[in-house]
């Protein structure tokens, strides 16, 4: 398998660790919030543990440590194995974002 | 095969020599032409085969030259032990395994037809007892017809324990065919990488031509043949290219390749694995072609070639037609005969039948007659010599035979005659040593399935050819459905062009080569439908009736006939057999070869060593190490050393005189608790966090607050997976506003970078923080004890206050040591003891050891190595590896405290749940047992005293242990049903595993000093 | 046809005419009390003991190829019950059980064959990891024994004692511990289950579900739509595939796994052998292949194949613990789909859905499990409750946070 | 009061065994040249400041730091490329470097951190060495795909590297610098020579220049 990272061009899939799909996005956690535990926690569950499993074209998180050390996120077809587009992560250069990332 | 034409064959063979003469040419090879061939007759070899000694030449396989040498029987089968010769003279070989070289070499179920010759090479039959001639398993054959497919499935139930003990290791002995060497592999292997635009898969006529394209358009090309030259069938069969004897263009094609210099070919190179991304997998036979590689020598290379676009040229397999006896010895692909004769001037028989059911077979008639071979009869269900041939003199006087053969008497060695059963159901018995079989050709399908495509069947050739190959990749010539060697080389030219120019090469690729286009006519004949065993596969007894009687019990989908009957399971993977099996079910369902389809092809191609697959990796080199900065020092030292992850550390300095490991790290262990000693910690994990976030950061990923920690400070921190559960802890120190040096455990470096990374990059890419390793910038040695402040005063400049008003504990900050060498001092202990962590540069590491060493003397000072340390975290309740186990919480670590409510920080949420936060969790406790002189053993269960250890009853286990020298007895960490309200209490320590049984104390697990005073000191 | 060296002989004398279809090929009733989604080991074997155990006859095992052809037919056949945590112990020892009769009760021969398994440990945590699960495996009643180096040198000599560079300090053996005929188990139960009156449709797909008041009441499939009482699914591999047919969305991820045969060869390795400090298990098949396996190749896939780096990385592991299995040739490998949960531990459950029931998330323990699997599915389906053995099953484990993590990886399944 | 000795320790102070290695016959088909001496230092440009890093970088070094994959010679120091947005600044380890002025140069629009001893640096030259190299990088060292300056951050046997090509030696062969992380390095060094013996090896090591 190979991996077209932005930054350093096609590489072996080797050189890179897996994380998994990336569209579950981390939920805000208000300290102060007063609705309890439970809204979070449920919110939190959807977010860790509850997956599409997507059999097609999936977005996924792949970290290129064995090159440099960029968190990309690839469109990967699960039944194929076919790459589509890689991009960096909203933070992997020096880019400066006023909003919180993915 | 690449077609054919009228003309000869690319060596010109000349009439077999009975009595043959000549200084190179012994006269054991009775079956030898006397010229012609591609061998090198000036080079003669000697081989033994099953103990008999026989000579061939240089340029023989295995195969060759025991054909050469008359030998027919060669191998016996795998359930019925019938015997079986030579079938073919490729890599698709059903028949001809042997055993090659010996000891720790031996090399079971080598194919003859691809093992080159070389001198003193020894092969032996395998799969029989006492000999191949008498073997005592063919009392199998008397049992057949219970040994139908799927036999044991249906007995060996009764009764029950005879499976293990009688029928099962019966079974397996009968099983397998040759025997694995059982020493080690003195050979050595390597892996490596190559990189083109176009990869060529097979080296005959279409490969070279697309070769030739696309390496003259200014692609980068690899050219991948699995034979030890390039030539594909044109080294057999011939031809005539461009007005050319096909040698001649075969000369001038290498020539060109060899002077391109983006061409690159290899040869003894077999493609076995088409992965994702346009990766292909190739094993090189560096050196299968010599009794020994030589000095530094590989034996085997495996490729992985990265290709933008691949051409597979790899030609196609002529298939067996299914009659009774078509396994006997002497029963020979077409092809396969015209190889022997015309590439290795060696005659499979003297007296050859043929059985074809297409024009190609036919070529085979030719080859013989012009070897000086006659032609027994030829038996082609079409009832008369194509077209083509009827003109060609010789072919006049050849009987030729409708219907079928119907059975294959066998003679002592081999083939005696041949029945042939007419169309109007008339038998006739005819004589012969040597039966060509030629039942048409399959495509070689396989490379262009990998990727779970389907082939499509193609009637006017009755085969299968590519259907959806992987991305990147075409077929050409044979592989392609192509059979004429005009329509080869044009195909290969024009899939050549078309890969180059995907890849942006455009140059001239010139023309393509012209042959002439031969019409390939076939009549479809599967089956000869007759009393007798017809085997499908050869190499696992699978007959014609296992097929029909599979489809009788309802195992009619091709996967379930593999299955039940085995059916191209064998180490050809089923490219002789798979076709035929599919074809006869096909019959017996009612359906269509398409409809039923094929099995999933699946890599390796061929069978790769498992060796080679491993490559360097395997001894010591399995994989790589990694060394502190004082390792070499150490070692000095004698200290025994750890595989910690894939670190070596020091694990303790035994003394002369010390009889045991127990009796070195007490010392140590007391020599730090009453003076001073020093562990090199340079393993921990070690991460600059710089960035005017870098705070904000750290507050997100440990469960307590790092922002306001003051710059010259550390603190411990735990940090948490998102699921809630205890990912990793250590101190982290502010060297400066905006840069932290956070530490890890040796364990959970490179995890937790990879995590903090994740963090910085994808949840938090607005916080302005910048993250880098130096895990091997700094050799990091804790300094340990009450004299620690003496030694450290000795070897740092005296201008650095140490006392605790001048470094208090958990104080960081950089000192300068005496030399000039700066270095950064950490007041922190993990030991309990008056202690400090210092780091110098990595190169520096062994030097601060060495003057540790010289600074501490007057008071003793101590080494000490990972058991001491481990010993003192223990004393000291700290909790590590074996707590920190992946499924325990902050609090069940005794942590709970740290988590701040005043933040988010990764797990919190989840670390609320209802099942990790219910009050009968597993906590750390100590446990000391009662009897102090009792050992206590990690991995031993807690249950309550005076209850029956059982499922309801087990509350935990003791997770760390060590012999405490201050406390002079046993002591360990577990984790205890509710353990924190248990303290005091007795209970039953169960170990069945290795017999104990005992009572302990639960208690705090904070052994030594637990207020802490030593470690403030 | 009861199957006996009797009725073979018998057979042989008229040319093994006499055998009929092992099983029946019945076209789909409109109506069945329970339809089970998958014709794999689990299903085929849920069906079998719903027949037999709970009375339910009425019975559909619905498989779109045909039957075993996803992991049942894809695995490295080891069978053991060697589970350290509380809710796999017992389960897995249920199916080991299980597994010790099977013949008997199918009347099939699946070649269980108990040689052992040996697991090496390579440092003293993991020893001491090892010992935690021995004495867990011996406090549930099963056997279990620790082994120390001198011990594995003697029982397994041809193993890297010398050069190794992780060092063999030890094992853990389960002598009943072993390997079964994979397809042979998926035939047995089939067959057993028909002769008992379960209709096995294969080429028949699901492609949705009906309801009725929001209750699953059936399933429409490429054969026509057929009611149930209930609905099982047994579909490992394909698991969210089919849930997201009914709306759900689970914990699970589907991953390949890789494994490998190597040619024929006589009898050479005695058990099974797993190698702590790489990627490598092995075993021998009573047909003389080595049969081997690692781990995952790591990213989500449907595709029933991996790639290289596993293939090396698990001939490396092989060739670090045993080098003289250098010259053995690799004959094939393939991938099957893991269906891995969060925790890398199953799912026996009633979904959120009424009516509709779920037998998932086997990781690769799918086809030990197979026997007891179908005995607590069935046990499920008949009585609606979980079968004792499979309690902590639960799918809202991990919103309670009562995870079953023997790996302690947490919620990233290709660590586990 | 002890003299303490400094002495700098190389981690191939085992694993190096100057001389030829292997294949004996003929010329060495490759040279392997461990690197002393060197001075190294991470420099990573804080968020909206690449611009500026660059400019600060030029006004240091004389020329603006890569950013693709290369290393660019400068006044001072080789910058390599090592991610986006940051780069390695490489230079020979000497007394009067002007190292000391890059904490004051970047202050406040990049982190630094010296990786002096973080990383081992040796030098793979010689007719095969591409052969050799074959053995344990994945890249594609071929002129066309990786010329002079070309630069990559990659893995070998597992573990991150950096390589990058320099100026062809006098031989006119091509010469790749191979950067490791220094706990590696023994392992390492082990790997590429036994990759390099069938076709003889030359080893040494040398001093930065």
């Amino acid at each position: 398998m190979r991996i077209a990272c932005p930054f350093c061009g096609e590489r072996e899939s080797g050189e890179f660790t897996y994380l998994g799909d990336a569209s579950p996005k981390r939920p805000n956690f208000a300290v102060d919030s007063v609705a309890g535990p439970e809204p979070a926690e449920d919110a939190f569950y959807d977010y860790v543990y509850l997956r599409d499993n997507v059999a097609g074209v999936m977005r996924e998180y792949w970290y290129h440590g064995g090159g440099c050390r960029s968190w990309l996120i690839a469109e990967r077809n699960t039944v194929t194995h076919e790459f589509g587009s890689v991009t960096a992560a909203p933070g992997a250069g020096a880019t400066k974002l006023a909003q919180a990332g993915e | 095969m690449s077609g054919y034409s009228g003309s000869e064959p690319l060596s010109r063979t000349a009439a077999l020599d009975a009595n043959a003469s000549g200084r190179a040419a012994p006269v054991s090879q009775s079956h030898r032409l006397r010229s012609g061939g591609l061998i090198d007759r000036q080079s003669p070899l000697q081989f033994s085969f099953d103990g008999k000694t026989m000579t061939g030449y240089a340029g023989d396989t295995l195969a060759s030259a025991l054909v050469a040498n008359g030998v027919k029987l060669v191998a016996r089968s795998f359930k019925y032990h019938r015997p079986r010769g030579i079938m073919t003279a490729g890599s698709e070989e059903p028949s001809a395994l042997v055993e090659m070289r010996t000891g720790a070499r031996r090399e079971p179920n080598t194919r003859a037809t691809t093992a080159e010759l070389y001198d003193r090479l020894m092969a032996n039959s395998q799969n029989r007892w006492p000999s191949l001639r008498r073997d005592f398993m063919s009392i199998n054959s008397l049992l057949a017809p219970i040994f139908v497919a799927g036999f044991y499935y249906k007995t060996f139930m009764w009764p029950a324990k005879f499976w293990e003990t009688v029928y099962e290791p019966m079974i397996r002995r009968a099983a397998g065919l040759g025997k694995s060497a059982e020493l080690p592999d003195p050979d050595h292997y390597d892996k490596a990488w190559a990189h083109c635009d176009v990869l060529v898969v097979g080296g005959g006529s279409a490969g070279l031509s697309a070769a030739l394209a696309a390496g003259r358009a200014g692609a980068r090309v690899i050219l991948c043949e699995e034979d030890s030259r390039v030539g594909g069938r044109l080294l057999s069969d011939g031809g005539d290219i461009d007005g050319m004897h096909a040698a001649d263009w075969l000369r001038r094609a290498t020539d060109e390749l060899a002077s391109l210099p983006n061409v690159r070919v290899m040869t003894r190179t077999a493609l076995f694995g088409v992965y994702d991304g346009g990766v292909y997998a190739a094993l090189e036979r560096v050196n299968d072609h010599v009794a020994v590689p030589g000095p530094h020598q590989v034996r085997q290379r495996v490729w992985r070639i990265v290709a933008r676009r691949s051409v597979v040229t790899a030609g196609a397999i002529e298939r067996p037609i299914v009659f009774p006896g078509n396994d006997r010895p002497g029963v020979m692909m077409a092809s396969a005969v015209r190889t022997y004769v015309n590439r290795f001037a060696a005659m499979p028989g003297r007296r050859v039948a043929l059985f074809t059911n297409n024009d190609d077979g036919w070529r085979t008639v030719e080859a013989i007659q012009r070897a000086g071979g006659e032609i027994a009869a030829v038996v082609d269900p079409r009832g008369r010599a194509p077209a083509k041939y009827q003109a060609v003199a010789g072919l006049r006087d050849v009987r030729v035979l409708t219907g079928g053969v119907s059975d294959v008497k066998r003679g002592v060695d081999g083939v005696r005659s041949i029945v042939v059963t007419g169309r109007n159901g008339l038998t006739q018995q005819i004589e012969a040593d040597c039966l060509a079989v030629s039942g048409g050709w399959n495509p070689n399908v396989g490379l262009s399935c990998f990727h779970r495509g389907k082939p499509v069947w193609r009637d006017a050739i009755a085969a299968f050819v590519p259907g959806d190959a992987p991305r990147g990749m075409t077929t050409a010539g044979a592989a392609n459905g192509e059979f004429s060697l005009g329509a080869c080389l044009r195909d290969g030219h024009a899939a050549g062009v078309a890969a180059a120019a995907e890849c942006g090469a455009a140059g001239n690729a010139g023309e393509a080569a012209e042959a002439c286009d031969d019409i390939y006519a076939i009549s479809p004949l599967w089956q000869v439908k007759a009393k007798g065993k017809a085997f499908v596969d050869f190499q696992h007894d699978v007959t014609a009736s296992d097929v029909t009687l599979a489809q009788r019990e309802g195992f009619e989908s091709v996967e379930h006939l593999k299955r039940y009957t085995t059916l191209g399971m064998a180490t050809d993977q089923g490219k002789t057999s798979n076709v035929n099996g599919l074809a006869i079910m096909a019959e017996a369902t009612g359906r269509t070869i398409p409809e039923t389809g094929t099995t999933i092809y699946r890599p390796p191609y061929a069978p790769v060593a498992i060796g080679a697959l491993a490559g360097h990796h395997r001894d010591e080199n399995f994989h790589a190490w990694r060394l502190t900065p004082s390792h070499h020092w150490a070692a000095e030292l004698g200290a025994v050393f750890v595989d910690t992850g894939l670190w070596k550390r020091a694990q303790w300095y035994p003394k002369p005189g010390e009889k045991d490991w127990l009796e070195s790290v007490t010392r140590e262990v007391l020599s730090v608790r009453n003076s001073v000693g020093f562990c090199d910690v340079s393993t921990l994990g070690k991460v600059d966090v710089l960035g005017p976030d870098a705070g904000t950061f750290l507050d997100r990923v440990y469960i307590n607050t790092f922002s306001s920690l003051a710059v010259g400070k550390a603190r411990y921190g735990l940090m948490l997976r998102e699921d809630g559960i205890v990912m990793d802890d250590g101190t982290t120190s502010r060297l400066a506003e905006d840069h932290y040096f956070l530490t890890t455990t040796t364990a959970k470096a490179g995890p937790v970078m990879q995590h903090l990374e994740f963090c910085r990059q994808v949840l938090w890419p607005d916080l302005d923080v910048q993250l880098t390793s130096a895990t091997d910038q700094w050799a990091q040695f804790s300094i340990a004890g009450p004299k620690t402040r003496d030694l450290l005063q000795a070897v740092i400049e005296p201008s650095e206050d140490l006392s605790n008003e001048g470094f208090p504990f958990m104080g960081a900050r950089e000192v300068k040591l005496r030399g000039g060498i700066v270095a950064r001092l950490f007041r922190i202990s993990f030991s309990g003891e008056m202690a400090f962590e210092m780091s110098v540069p990595a190169c520096y590491g062994e030097a601060l050891a060495r003057n540790l060493m010289i600074a501490g003397k007057p008071f003793g000072v101590t080494p000490y190595g990972t058991e001491a340390l481990g010993v003192m975290r223990i004393e000291k309740g700290h909790v590590a590896g074996p707590e920190l186990n992946g499924t325990t919480t902050a609090d069940d670590l005794g942590l709970g405290k740290m988590m701040s409510k005043k933040k988010d920080f990764i797990g919190r949420v989840m670390a609320g749940r209802e099942a990790l936060t219910a009050p009968n969790r597993q906590v750390v406790v100590g446990v000391k047992p009662v009897d102090p002189v009792r050992r206590l053993r990690s991995g031993a269960h807690v249950v309550p005293k005076g209850v029956i250890p059982g499922p309801e009853t087990d509350q935990g286990y003791v997770t760390s242990v060590c012999f405490s020298p201050v406390l002079a007895q046993w002591i360990g960490l577990a984790l205890v049903e509710r353990g924190r309200g248990r303290f005091g209490e007795i209970v039953r320590i169960h170990d069945p595993l290795r017999s104990e049984d005992y009572e302990a104390e639960i208690c705090n697990p904070v052994f030594y000093d637990p207020e802490g005073v030593r470690q403030r000191g | 046809m009861k199957y006996s060296i009797f009725s073979l002989a018998k057979a042989a004398l008229s040319g093994h005419k006499g055998w009929t279809r092992a099983w029946r090929d019945p076209a789909p009733k409109n109506h069945y009390d329970v339809v089970i989604i998958g014709g794999g080991g689990h299903g085929l074997a849920t069906a079998y003991f719903l027949a037999r155990e709970y009375g339910i006859r009425n019975v559909a095992v619905l498989e779109k190829g045909w039957i075993g052809s996803g992991n049942a037919g894809r695995n490295t056949t080891i069978i053991r019950s060697n589970y350290g945590l509380p809710g796999n112990t017992g389960f897995y020892e249920l199916s080991m059980k299980l597994w010790e009769r099977m013949e008997q009760d199918l009347n099939y021969n699946a070649m269980v064959s108990q040689r052992g398994i040996i697991n090496l440990y390579h440092s003293d945590a993991q020893r001491d990891a090892f010992a935690r699960r021995g004495n867990t495996m011996r406090i549930n009643g099963i056997d279990a024994e620790l082994l120390d180096a001198a011990q594995i040198r003697k029982e397994l000599p041809f193993l890297n004692y010398d050069s190794a560079r992780f060092p063999i300090m030890g094992g853990l053996a389960q002598r009943r511990a072993g390997t079964a005929r994979h397809d042979a188990v998926v035939w047995g139960y089939a067959r057993a289950a028909d002769q008992r009156g379960v209709d096995i449709i294969q080429n028949c797909e699901v492609t949705g579900f009906t309801r009725i008041n929001g209750r699953i009441s059936g399933v429409e499939t490429t054969r026509g739509t057929i009611s149930a009482g209930k609905v099982g699914m047994a579909v490992a591999g394909n698991t969210s595939r089919v849930a997201a047919m009914a709306g759900m969305k689970l914990p699970i991820e589907s991953h390949v796994l890789q494994a490998f045969v190597s040619e024929a060869i006589k009898p050479l390795i005695p058990g099974v052998i797993t190698f702590g400090a790489g990627h490598f298990y092995i075993s021998q098949s009573d047909k003389g292949g080595l049969v081997f396996g690692g781990d995952l190749d790591g990213y989500n896939s449907y595709a029933q194949r991996g790639n290289m780096p596993v293939v090396e990385d698990v001939c490396e592991g092989g060739m670090a613990v045993m080098p003289m299995i250098g010259r053995v040739r690799m004959l094939r490998q393939w991938g099957g789909i893991m269906d891995m949960s969060m925790d890398g531990t199953p799912i026996i459950d009633k979904t959120p859905i009424d009516g509709l029931y779920l037998n998932a998330g086997w990781c690769y323990g799918g086809f030990k499990a197979t026997p007891a699997s179908g005995l607590a599915f069935a046990h499920l389906l008949a009585r609606d409750e979980p079968h004792s053995e499979a309690a902590l099953f639960r799918l809202d484990r991990f919103r309670r946070g009562a995870m079953i993590d023997e790996k302690g990886q947490g919620a990233q399944p290709n660590l586990h | 009061m002890v003299d303490y000795l400094w002495n700098a320790q190389s981690p191939l102070q085992k694993e190096l065994v100057a001389g030829r290695h292997g294949v004996t016959a003929g010329q060495a088909g490759v040279t392997l040249t461990e690197i002393r001496g060197i001075m190294l230092v991470q420099v990573m440009a804080r968020r909206g400041k690449a611009v500026e890093t660059a400019k600060a970088a030029k006004k240091l070094f004389g020329v603006e730091p890569p950013s693709t994959p290369k290393a660019v010679i400068g006044k001072i120091a080789t910058l390599i490329w090592s991610g986006p947005d940051q780069f390695l600044a490489f230079a020979a380890r000497s007394a009067d470097s002007q190292f000391g002025k890059l904490a004051e140069v970047f202050a406040g629009i990049a982190s630094l951190s010296d990786q002096s001893d973080g990383r081992c640096l040796s030098q793979i030259s010689g007719p095969r060495a591409r052969e050799a190299l074959a053995k344990f990088s994945s890249l594609d060292l071929d002129d066309t795909m990786f010329p002079p300056g070309a630069t990559a951050t990659s893995s070998v046997d597992h573990t991150p590297v950096n390589i990058w090509r320099d100026a062809n030696g006098a031989d006119g062969e091509a010469v790749f610098n191979l950067l490791v992380f220094t706990s590696f390095a023994d392992s390492l060094w082990k790997t590429i020579v036994a990759s390099a013996l069938e076709y003889g090896l030359e080893a040494s090591s040398a001093h930065a220049e």
